[in-house]
């Protein structure tokens, strides 16, 4: 269903579910709840390859192109990253590289997640958003839309 | 905020301590700022921060080659602070304080010139399984570049040194050991060790970070050849630190950095260093710094022995004992969790208690816990070796200290059983 | 405090800096302070004083580690300075800013550890005879651990590189000099000694220890590998500094010192290093500083530029437009003394003046202006081999800043003028 | 006639002879002017062996043990330094080890010059007087009244 949304549009969509909840518990509580939807990662992908650095907590994350379109899955071992790792796949899953090298994260800030952007090495998401835009781009010349 | 149940803080007066703190009166998420992140860093009192700002207000100048009063000025002020320091860990001369960066520049300072000095290839320097990187990595790397080996002293299950296995040999050179472990809490009897290595004519280095705002530190009561700490850990400025270091051997001792200030004469061919302390001390000091930390050791003096002399254990340190009876209550009732299990249980603790909850991250649990207001650290708090002795990714941290009240442990507890309940 | 005679700096309103400067309320022997001692150390303005409390009192935490909101609004803070410092030296990357304690620490970090990446035996590292000692011990230390030899750049009678004579060689690794010279004021033609040494394929490090205040410092447009300053001297706070890396250098440079921040894993057996900047800041940072320095930059940045804008020279940085006159006038009326000889008659300088006085010692004339208010500095100004190369055993030197002013300048002429006739 | 005073008294003397300069100038000159009676060092002993370490300007200081007495001869190249070590000479001279071993410098900072007693490395001042003072520590076992 999200899948026929434009990212921007599917950024709105966090931006809405999020702009529910006036207290940190019940943002926190559905952002666990999202972590359960993120696709996961086959075991065997699992590597140290595939391993984000600079997260406290450790993800993994892999990229996949299908039908000119990124195809990512994921993993994290703290329920509060994976809960991260799947909004971020939500917005940019099944979009096409330039998409994705071209989207906003904006939304983040407006989420009130913005402490998770931070430089500080404990937290991975921007280590996450450029790992994802580094696939794009390595994707982006493979892509018969390109 | 009151503490209602505090038999020990009876004569201590923590409104006074807190009162003292500026950052205590912020919020973080509408919520008051719990700190217990006090191993990592200090707080600041208020006379520390304006210790800094009058020194540039008033007398800031570059020191000790200057003629004019201001120099002179910030000099004395200087020079002022490292008697401070030399009275507050009782070392015999004023220049045996080095003042440096902080404890990580004075530990590559004690390896890089000792590993000139002593180590030659077949070597070893000896040092604890508990050791935070800041004391593994600097001897690793004089290690490699004199063809030394590191040797390591096991922890007991317990959090302590094995002393049944320390692995002193005839090639050992150096012992570098921390006084109390940043991620156990554990006070290590240094003091023996220092005593055993002393006799098979070792050079003991202690890494006091941890110490230095929690225990009495007498230099030379604990007999060691070099004492390494930072000012920010101790109520003071960020960017200072001490190297103290026995006279006989800091003589002996190779400078480390070249430049300003550490040189008597120099020619392109040739230089000769300046005495004691200067010869260890290149370039311009961290001037407004180390006035702070003279600052932050006066103020500790003035509080701590004030409380101490109030309260029934004459001598023993009021700040010491408070911070005692937090660790205390904390660990009983933290205990009371499902699946929360302490990391360091050693008899002899500092106020610091790291744990792992069945189930959850720490990552998780520090996230939630900020959205309270309490500041913990989680992850592998630069122990990475300890961590895998104890086959854990990380742990929750929390570490106590002057101003933190009974109130804000039961309201860390608290909150921890919210968190586990949404994590689980 | 009113300028009579300053064409120059009509669109300069000196009174609206000094404003900023709480030190120049200060009086000195009763006397109004004249502070001609810049090139040592900077005064702070009230913005960067401010910063460094206002971090103290409201968001001082551990930096780069922490989950909790002031570590993270600490980090934040810090990693803002970063990016500051980066767009005002104009580099490509934030993380080709490392932060170090000090120009004499951005020394010894690179001399290190180019030392270990390109030093072999029969290398030569090449300085210039006008160099600080810290441009210079550290570079001697450097080649006696690896075998290399220090060639020198010889000064002109002016006080400039002989470019004539530069001895550039095959074996040449290093090229090693200053911007500006702290006892000449002379501004060097490092963009063309630097290209010439590219072409030879020479690694090449700059101190700008005293450029970083005066000039629109560009690493890009000069085309160094390595640029280094200090904090103190451009308006900011002690203990802080700079080394400024081309990526693709830092990248291959071995780390300096060891310890908590500048890893990646750490067992007792191997450790693997941190990306940049963080394999080479070890340590807690001197967060604090670092903030006060971004400010420091920033405050720079907001009074030079504008006044810049308002001033006929667009483009030129009105503070050096504003040392000059001063330099100029200081240099016209103190030759007016007699026997006064000024050393450094280079073509191009910042606003540092140097001179002797025959049959005055600089002591005594640094000890007789001191009275009177004025503070200058005298001696060997840490360049011992330069005060051979002019026969001198020290000078007494006036630096001149952006809150200077030319009624402070004949001050210092008339004073002079006192002192001497008492010395004679 | 100085030597007959004790050094107390001598040192009660340049409090009350700098007591009357009311101003920095007077100070000043009346100190270039003590430099001018300073018992000079033989030219064969300003060696670099007496030199005293940590003065921006360069002072020679010599001692010799007559009669059970320290006699110091210097010189300096700095007006300034040569009237403090005119100062001190004027205090110490002719005096036993013993005296010169005991006494108090405060009158230094009473005369005004505390600023040249600063640890500031520019300074000499303290360098000289714990050079003076190790003097007397080496005659101390080889005088006769000791
Ligand atoms: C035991 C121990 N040693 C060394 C250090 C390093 O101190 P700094 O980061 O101030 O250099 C720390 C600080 O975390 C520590 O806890
Ligand atoms: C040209 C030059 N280089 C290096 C330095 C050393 O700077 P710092 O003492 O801040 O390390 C100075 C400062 O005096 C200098 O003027």
């Amino acid at each position: 269903m999200s899948t026929t949304m434009t990212l921007a549009q599917t950024q709105q969509e966090l931006v809405s579910e999020f702009a529910m909840f006036s207290d940190w518990q019940d943002r926190y509580e559905h952002l666990i709840e999202l972590g359960k939807d993120l696709p996961l990662i086959a075991p065997e992908n699992k590597t140290d390859d595939n391993l984000v650095r600079g997260c406290q907590s450790r993800v993994w994350l892999n990229a996949q192109l299908k039908n000119d379109l990124v195809h990512f899955t994921a993993d994290s071992d703290a329920m509060i990253t994976k809960g991260i790792v799947a909004l971020l796949v939500r917005v940019f899953n099944d979009r096409t590289p330039e998409e994705i090298i071209g989207a906003s994260t904006d939304f983040i800030d407006t989420i009130g997640l913005r402490a998770h952007l931070s430089p500080n090495r404990a937290n991975g998401l921007s280590a996450m958003i450029d790992q994802m835009k580094r696939y794009a781009v390595a994707f982006s010349g493979n892509a018969s839309t390109a | 905020m009151k503490t209602k149940d505090a038999p020990v803080t009876k004569a201590y007066d923590v409104e006074r301590i807190r009162a003292q703190f500026p950052i205590l009166r912020e919020l973080v998420h509408g919520k008051p700022l719990v700190y217990f992140d006090n191993a990592a860093t200090s707080q600041k009192p208020r006379r520390v921060i304006k210790a800094e700002s009058a020194y540039y207000a008033t007398i800031n100048a570059n020191v000790h080659r200057g003629v004019h009063t201001l120099s002179t000025k910030a000099t004395e002020a200087q020079e002022a602070a490292r008697e401070i320091v030399r009275r507050h860990i009782n070392a015999q001369h004023a220049h045996e304080v080095i003042f440096t960066g902080g404890t990580t520049a004075s530990l590559n300072l004690a390896s890089f010139s000792l590993g000139q000095l002593v180590l030659k290839p077949g070597d070893e320097v000896l040092i604890s399984g508990m050791e935070h990187h800041s004391n593994i990595v600097p001897w690793q790397l004089a290690c490699e570049r004199h063809g030394a080996k590191l040797k390591v002293i096991p922890i007991t299950e317990s959090g302590e040194w094995d002393l049944t296995q320390v692995p002193f040999s005839d090639e050992t050179r150096v012992l570098a050991v921390s006084h109390v472990s940043n991620m156990l809490g554990t006070i290590n009897p240094v003091k023996e060790l220092i005593a055993e290595a002393k006799k098979r004519g070792i050079i003991t280095a202690v890494d006091g970070a941890q110490a230095i705002a929690h225990l009495n530190v007498d230099v030379q009561d604990l007999g060691c050849d070099l004492y390494a700490f930072s000012g920010h850990k101790a109520y003071g400025p960020t960017g200072t630190g001490v190297l103290y270091g026995r006279e006989e051997l800091l003589e002996r001792m190779p400078p480390w950095q070249g430049g300003g200030e550490m040189i008597d004469t120099v020619t392109f061919e040739k230089t000769t260093y300046a005495k004691l302390p200067f010869k260890f001390e290149a370039g311009t000091p961290n001037i407004a710094g180390i006035i702070g930390l003279g600052e932050a050791i006066r103020w500790m003096e003035d509080y701590d022995f004030a409380f101490a002399k109030a309260s029934a254990e004459q001598g023993k340190s009021a700040f010491a004992a408070h911070e005692h009876m937090l660790l205390e209550r904390a660990t009983k009732e933290l205990l009371t969790i499902d699946g929360l299990r302490i990391i360091g249980t050693a008899k002899e603790k500092v106020g610091v208690i790291s744990f792992v909850i069945e189930g959850v991250h720490h990552y998780d649990l520090g996230t939630l816990l900020d959205q309270q207001g309490i500041a913990v650290r989680t992850g592998h708090h630069c122990t990475q070796p300890l961590m895998e002795r104890f086959g854990v990714s990380g742990t929750t941290r929390a570490s106590f200290t002057c101003f933190n009240t009974t109130e804000e442990v039961d309201t860390m507890v608290t909150a921890t059983q919210k968190a586990v309940k949404m994590l689980r």
